[in-house]
């Protein structure tokens, strides 16, 4: 249960990240929208520590931020000048878009509220990173080798895929 | 005892097989062959004439040739008087001019060829006689036809020779078309080939009268086409083509009397038949008449004695037809011989002159005396000059017409006897006496070789003496030789032997008058009757008016079948069916295409409009996949929650 | 007073908006990000059951670890194609990419 | 069973065109050879065929019998009687010649060609051989085949036109004769296509049944003897083939027809042959006398004789329509005598047209003096052809005038008409072509070449043999014709 100082960080960070995701799916501008994009991360990784999880925040800024969002700008700037016509984008199919949307969101809200979850009143571990690594390595390292070599293939794909010839 | 008879035809078939297939080129040696061949034949005649007269019963040998049921074709030989004597006179003619041709057909090109054909012909021809059935005899006589043919067409290079040999073949082949169907008629109502048998059935009432009517009289008609009696007689002059010894042998003496035969042979059957008898008389005496008229004015001296062989042929039918068996098949037997020495005369003297036209002749007497003499002595004879042969074949002629009811054979048969006097006298004083009138061919002209004159001496000695078997007052004449049913006895008529012999005499002289000494010009009396002398010289005009009526018809009928119906209409016909097969393809084509293939396309193109209207869903555009998945979660969830 | 539901809140509002994107956008590289957003709501809500479900297992962190790892990869993977796609279509908008169209 | 003779003498050819098609392209001489060997063959089998029948017996002989499709009731079941004896001994002569013939006749595709000719003896062969009308059908389609190609591609003139005129044609034909089979195998219990078989079931079918049937296999066998008025792709087909070809549809074709009559129409159909007689008869006569006439306006050497074979095709429906022994031995002997005469005047044809290349009867004249052994030849079997006596023509005419008398008292008066327009006909060409004058145009011809008259000789010495001996094949088929008509006047 959080309270206090957590129940108004949680919602200082909601509004980022809400405010900062519609930014990122509306702006014109698609290098802002990238920039905004960052800052959605950074929120999330702020939930993350809310939900004290520190080891995921950690990983969110480090491989979002730090990774992927570079990447996108990256691939921005590599398809584009900045600053010229192309840049620009544009949304369409907005209004039945949003109707969707909207209409997910409320059944969704809906059914959340509905439900009931088995709550646990355990004080959450603190010592995660190292209980995560423990778990890695023993009970999940299968699916961890796994996602490395789906890691590995993938980078390998990219190279061949985006390579000139 | 006389089954060896069979060797008598068997000879000269052998010697045309050797000409044909061995000694060809070596023209003497066929020559001989055939020569002996057919000599010996005559011997061997002379030996059957001989036993008959000693046993003058009829004797039959005979083999069967074709056994199916219901049809048995036997093959043999009869020997009876009327076969002895026919055997004698072809063998003894055929050899005469088998041996007359060695000096005619002198250095011809196709000499051994002749010689083939001589001896097939006799070969057929004596087949033709012994024949005792139907069967053979039909064989032989298309034989005999075939033979007539290839020898008339002999020097076939000439247009008018193949012409006639055609028209010779085509003519009597029409005649052989009622000889078919008579036999057809007659041996189905007696159910035998056989002469005897079906004699048998005819004498014992068997065939119903209508039909043994029917029968004899297209049966006769066989005997007209080969006799070369009216209305077919006009391919024998037109026969006169060929070269002469052939028209002596086959034209005049033996071939064309074997529808006088054939008549005689089937007697009994006219005898039977009554108005059959009355149809062969009539067409004898009107052939007779019309022939010998014909005879009066022609020009070309192997013409005029093939109107006269008409003439005299049509002599030997009206007897027949009247009864007379003796008598006409006397007639036969004298007829040969001078009527074969009067055309070996005249190929004698043709081939002295080179010429056909008797115009073109005259005064030959001294130089070819031999020849002028025997012709003078056949003349005569023909003439019935007491007491030649032919006086006493001719007598009994008029005396068995003088029997009949209706004089009017009786009449022709006299008129046509002074008629036959004149136009063979007309012959001898213009060819042997008078002036020559072409002075080139009068030097040219000579006696013939003894090969050629032999034969014709020994024919006159048997125009002369021959008749004499039948003189009336002997006792075992020919009367009582070859006879039917019963031996007829040819009592002498005084009154008729005058009159006929005033007759013939006056015709001499008439022809003396005009044509000797010049007393009555034939010229004047051309201008006097212009009418009667043309249709005389155009024949009656038989030849043209078979032209309109039946030749061109008959080629415009072909010319009509073939380009108007066959393929006019019965082929046009077939293409049309199959044009309009292929039209009624057509129209199937556009009913497949535009029906049957419109509704199996309407629905294929009903689903492409459907599909290209459809495919416009189809936008590429993963964005509106992606709206329309998630518009349909929406509407799952909703479902689910409702 | 926080609890799970304001979190799953949050993390649906964040979904819908990747939604949203990812049906409106027209740049590629602006529906990978709508993309990149889902991916983090999905993650907000493991975490989130983690912390309030089996605060102790620490299951729903690995996976999202595990979901990191598959995004960086994604975008890795996406990124390049996006660069295929701008080399041979001389752009990025998808409304010219529509070649699976009829 | 023992030798299996019928089938040996059908599938011979069969395998030498095998053989043939083995061989390597252009070697023309070794084909020729070959050919000829394989059908030499059919050829002293057949002498073996003709020294081992007993013609006491109107019994199949030569019985080769066994299942074939069982369960459709079809039997492989050759066999041979009097009346396919003589045909198939013709068959394999003339095959024979034909192939030592077309030696010189024939200088282009000669593989193909000898190919195709050996098939056609195969189909021929099977159809005087084959008692089953599966089997039957089979071979009498297989002919068509062959022949559509050989006159198509080695043809003179308009061959196309004339080979899919015949196709179509035979192939309408054939067409009924399937209808006919087909009902017969449906209304006889048990069903079966045995022809022997069928021929004591058939006579107990109800007459209407009987009288179509007839009708139907009338057609097929009409267009194939030809009969009036289906003759018209005959002189089409006969003129633009080549020689060897013309030779064995006039020649063995033709028979197939009236074969096709005496083995299966008449037989099995007693009712149908007394229903038609007169109609038959009729047409026979229009045959015989339109034929002859249509002869006379001929231009064409080789279309004046394929227009007699009309006309000579209507003696053997006469003989037959009479249903009298003499009436169909007479046939017979037809069918027998214008195989050979007709046969032996295309070649000779033939020979003339390789060396003149004309066909032209008005062309010609006076060719005795040129070619005296050709002419003779030619003369000799004109005479044949126009029934004189002594030669095989004459006998088969006048059987069946005195078979079929009886029957059609003014029928047959007025078919004799077509003997005198033979005469004329073939008389006119003789003279047209080989007396009068010689046209020195044809200065350079040369006389007939020893090869071509051993193709002819056979024929003539046969022609004259039979003229002169007719009681051999008389004896032959006595006893099947006596069956024969024994049948068809149940």
């Amino acid at each position: 249960m959080l309270t206090g100082v957590s129940e108004a960080v949680y919602y200082i960070l909601a509004a980022i990240i809400i405010g900062s995701g519609v930014m990122v799916v509306s702006m014109k501008n698609i290098f802002h929208s990238a920039l905004f994009l960052v800052l959605c991360f950074f929120g999330v990784a702020g939930i993350y520590i809310l939900l004290s999880a520190e080891f995921i925040a950690a990983v969110q800024v480090l491989i979002y931020v730090g990774a992927i969002t570079i990447l996108m700008i990256f691939a921005i700037m590599l398809t584009a000048r900045l600053y010229s016509a192309q840049i620009k984008q544009s949304n369409e199919q907005v209004v039945p878009g949003l109707i969707i949307v909207s209409a997910l969101l409320v059944i969704t809200i809906f059914a959340l509220s509905k439900t009931t979850w088995k709550l646990s009143s355990q004080a959450p571990e603190t010592q995660t990173v190292a209980e995560i690594g423990k778990l890695l390595m023993t009970t999940y390292v299968l699916p961890f080798e796994i996602v490395s070599v789906v890691l590995l293939s993938a980078l390998i794909g990219a190279i061949v895929i985006a390579r000139r010839d | 005892m006389l089954s060896f008879a069979w060797i008598i035809p068997l000879l000269p078939l052998l010697a045309f097989i050797t000409i044909v297939f061995f000694t060809r080129r070596n023209q003497k040696l066929s020559s001989l062959i055939s020569i002996g061949a057919i000599c010996l034949s005559w011997i061997f005649s002379v030996i059957v004439i001989a036993s008959v007269l000693k046993n003058p019963v009829p004797s039959e040998f005979e083999f069967t040739w074709l056994n199916l049921m219901g049809f048995q074709v036997k093959m043999g030989i009869l020997i009876d008087s009327l076969t002895a004597i026919m055997l004698f006179v072809v063998c003894t003619v055929s050899s005469l001019v088998h041996i007359y041709s060695v000096g005619y057909m002198q250095g011809d090109p196709r000499f051994s060829r002749f010689f083939s054909f001589l001896s097939l012909f006799s070969f057929s021809m004596l087949g033709l006689v012994l024949a005792n059935n139907f069967v053979e005899i039909f064989v032989f006589w298309e034989l005999v036809g075939l033979t007539s043919y290839l020898l008339i067409g002999f020097w076939f290079e000439k247009k008018t020779a193949s012409d006639a040999g055609k028209k010779a073949f085509i003519t009597t082949r029409t005649g052989d078309l009622g000889f078919i169907v008579g036999i057809l008629i007659l041996t189905t109502a007696a159910g035998t080939f056989n002469f005897r048998e079906m004699f048998h059935a005819v004498e014992t009432g068997q065939i119903p009268f209508g039909i043994l009517t029917l029968g004899a009289i297209f049966l006769f008609a066989g005997a007209v086409g080969k006799s070369a009696q009216f209305p077919l007689h006009v391919w024998l002059p037109d026969a006169m083509e060929g070269p002469t010894p052939v028209s002596a042998l086959i034209h005049a003496a033996t071939m064309v009397a074997a529808g006088v035969y054939l008549v005689a042979r089937t007697m009994t059957i006219y005898l039977a038949a009554p108005n059959a008898a009355l149809v062969v008389a009539s067409i004898g005496c009107i052939t007779a008449f019309m022939a010998a008229s014909i005879g009066l004015v022609q020009n070309d001296i192997k013409r005029v004695l093939a109107y006269s062989t008409i003439s005299q042929l049509g002599y030997m039918i009206m007897v027949l037809g009247l009864g007379g068996y003796t008598a006409g098949t006397f007639h036969l037997y004298t007829h040969a011989f001078f009527k074969a020495l009067l055309f070996l005369g005249a190929g004698s003297v043709i081939h002295a002159t080179q010429t056909n036209d008797i115009w073109e002749m005259g005064g030959l007497y001294p130089k070819m005396k031999i020849t002028a003499i025997t012709f003078i002595i056949a003349s005569l004879s023909i003439a019935g000059i007491f007491p030649l042969s032919g006086f006493w074949s001719k007598d009994e002629i008029l005396t068995v017409a003088s029997h009949y009811p209706n004089p009017i054979f009786l009449i022709v048969g006299i008129l046509v006897a002074g008629m036959t006097a004149f136009y063979m006298f007309r012959l001898c004083f213009v060819t042997f006496f008078g002036k020559p009138r072409d002075q080139h061919k009068f030097e040219h002209a000579h006696e013939s070789p003894k090969v050629m004159t032999v034969p014709l001496m020994i024919l006159a000695f048997l125009s002369v003496f021959a008749g004499w078997v039948g003189i009336p007052w002997l006792q075992h004449g020919y009367g009582s030789f070859v006879f039917h049913q019963e031996p007829h006895h040819a009592e002498p008529n005084y009154i008729l032997m005058i009159v006929s012999t005033l007759v013939a005499l006056s015709g001499i002289y008439l022809a003396y008058a005009m044509y000797y000494k010049k007393s009555i010009s034939p010229e004047k009396l051309k201008a006097k009757f212009p009418f009667p002398y043309k249709v005389l010289y155009n024949k009656y005009y038989f030849d043209e008016l078979y032209q309109i009526i039946i030749i061109n018809p008959i080629m415009k009928l072909s010319g009509f079948l073939f380009n108007r119906v066959d393929v006019g209409v019965v082929d046009r016909l077939v293409n049309g069916a199959g044009n309009f097969t292929v039209f009624l393809s057509d129209v199937k084509e556009w009913f497949d295409s535009h029906i049957v293939d419109g509704a199996v396309n309407g629905i294929a193109s009903l689903a492409r409009g459907t599909g290209s209207g459809l495919r416009r869903i189809q936008t590429g555009q993963l964005q509106n996949y992606a709206f329309v998945i998630f518009f349909g979660l929406v509407l799952i969830i909703l479902f689910k929650l409702s | 007073m926080i609890g799970l539901n304001h979190f799953l809140t949050l993390s649906t509002i964040l979904f819908c908006i990747g939604i949203f994107g990812v049906l409106t956008r027209r740049n590629a590289i602006g529906i990978l990000m709508s993309i990149e957003l889902m991916f983090n709501a999905v993650n907000i809500n493991f975490v989130a059951f983690s912390r309030f479900v089996t605060p102790t297992a620490l299951v729903g962190q690995i996976f999202a670890i595990f979901i990191i790892t598959i995004a960086a990869a994604e975008a890795t993977v996406g990124l390049a194609i996006v660069l295929l796609i701008y080399r041979n279509f001389k752009g990025i908008n998808v409304d010219n990419i529509n070649i699976m169209k009829w | 069973m023992n030798f299996p003779i019928l089938s040996l003498m059908t599938f011979i050819p069969l395998l030498g065109m095998v053989v043939i098609l083995f061989t390597k392209e252009g070697q023309d001489k070794l084909v020729r050879y070959l050919a000829a060997f394989f059908t030499f063959i059919p050829l002293v089998l057949s002498f073996i065929l003709l020294s081992r029948y007993q013609g006491s017996t109107s019994q199949i002989q030569f019985v080769e019998k066994f299942d074939w499709i069982p369960s459709l009731g079809i039997t492989y079941f050759m066999g041979a009687d009097g009346l396919s004896v003589p045909m198939l001994f013709l068959t394999a002569l003339l095959g024979f010649l034909s192939v030592i013939y077309s030696f010189g006749d024939i200088k282009e595709k000669v593989k193909q060609y000898f190919a195709f000719l050996l098939l056609l003896e195969v189909g021929m062969m099977g159809v005087f051989s084959a008692l089953d009308f599966f089997l039957f059908y089979i071979f009498w389609e297989i002919v068509l085949v062959p022949m559509y190609f050989l006159i198509g591609i080695w043809g003179h003139g308009r061959k196309e036109y004339s080979a899919i005129k015949f196709f179509l044609y035979t192939l309408f034909g054939s067409l009924f004769m399937l209808i006919g089979i087909l009902a017969l195998y449906f209304n006889v219990e048990p069903h079966t296509l045995n022809i022997m078989v069928l021929i004591e079931k058939t006579p107990l079918l109800t007459r209407s049944f009987q009288l179509l049937t007839f009708a139907a296999f009338f057609v097929a066998f009409a267009v194939k003897v030809p009969i009036f008025p289906f003759h018209t792709w005959l002189p089409d087909a006969h003129v633009d083939a080549p020689t060897a070809v013309s030779v064995i549809l006039a020649g063995i074709l033709l028979k197939m027809g009236t074969y096709g009559f005496l083995r299966i129409s008449y037989p099995m159909f007693p009712q149908g042959a007394m229903y038609f007689a007169i109609p038959i008869a009729i047409l026979a006569l229009i045959n015989i006398v339109y034929g002859a006439l249509v002869c006379m306006a001929q231009k064409d050497l080789k279309k004046m004789i394929a227009y007699s074979s009309v006309s000579h095709m209507g003696y053997c429906m006469l003989g037959i329509a009479a249903v009298t022994v003499t009436g169909i031995s007479g046939c017979v002997f037809q069918m027998v005598s214008h195989g050979l005469i007709t046969g032996a005047l295309f070649l000779l044809v033939g020979v003339l047209y390789e060396r003149a290349h004309t066909r032209e009867i008005g062309a010609f004249g006076g060719l005795w003096i040129k070619l005296p052994v050709y002419s003779g030849l030619m003369i000799l079997f004109c005479l044949g052809s126009l029934g004189l006596p002594g030669m095989s023509g004459f006998i088969s005419e006048f059987m069946v005038f005195i078979g079929s008398y009886p029957a059609f008292k003014v029928i047959v008066p007025l078919a004799v008409i077509g003997v005198v327009i033979t005469a004329a006909y073939f008389l006119r060409m003789i003279q047209a072509m080989f007396l009068g004058t010689f046209n020195t145009k044809w200065e350079g011809l040369s006389e007939i070449s020893a090869r071509e008259i051993f193709t002819v000789v056979p024929l003539a010495i046969l022609m004259i043999g039979i003229g002169v001996f007719p009681s051999p094949l008389a004896n032959m088929i006595k006893a099947t014709v006596e069956n024969i008509v024994h049948l068809a006047v149940r």
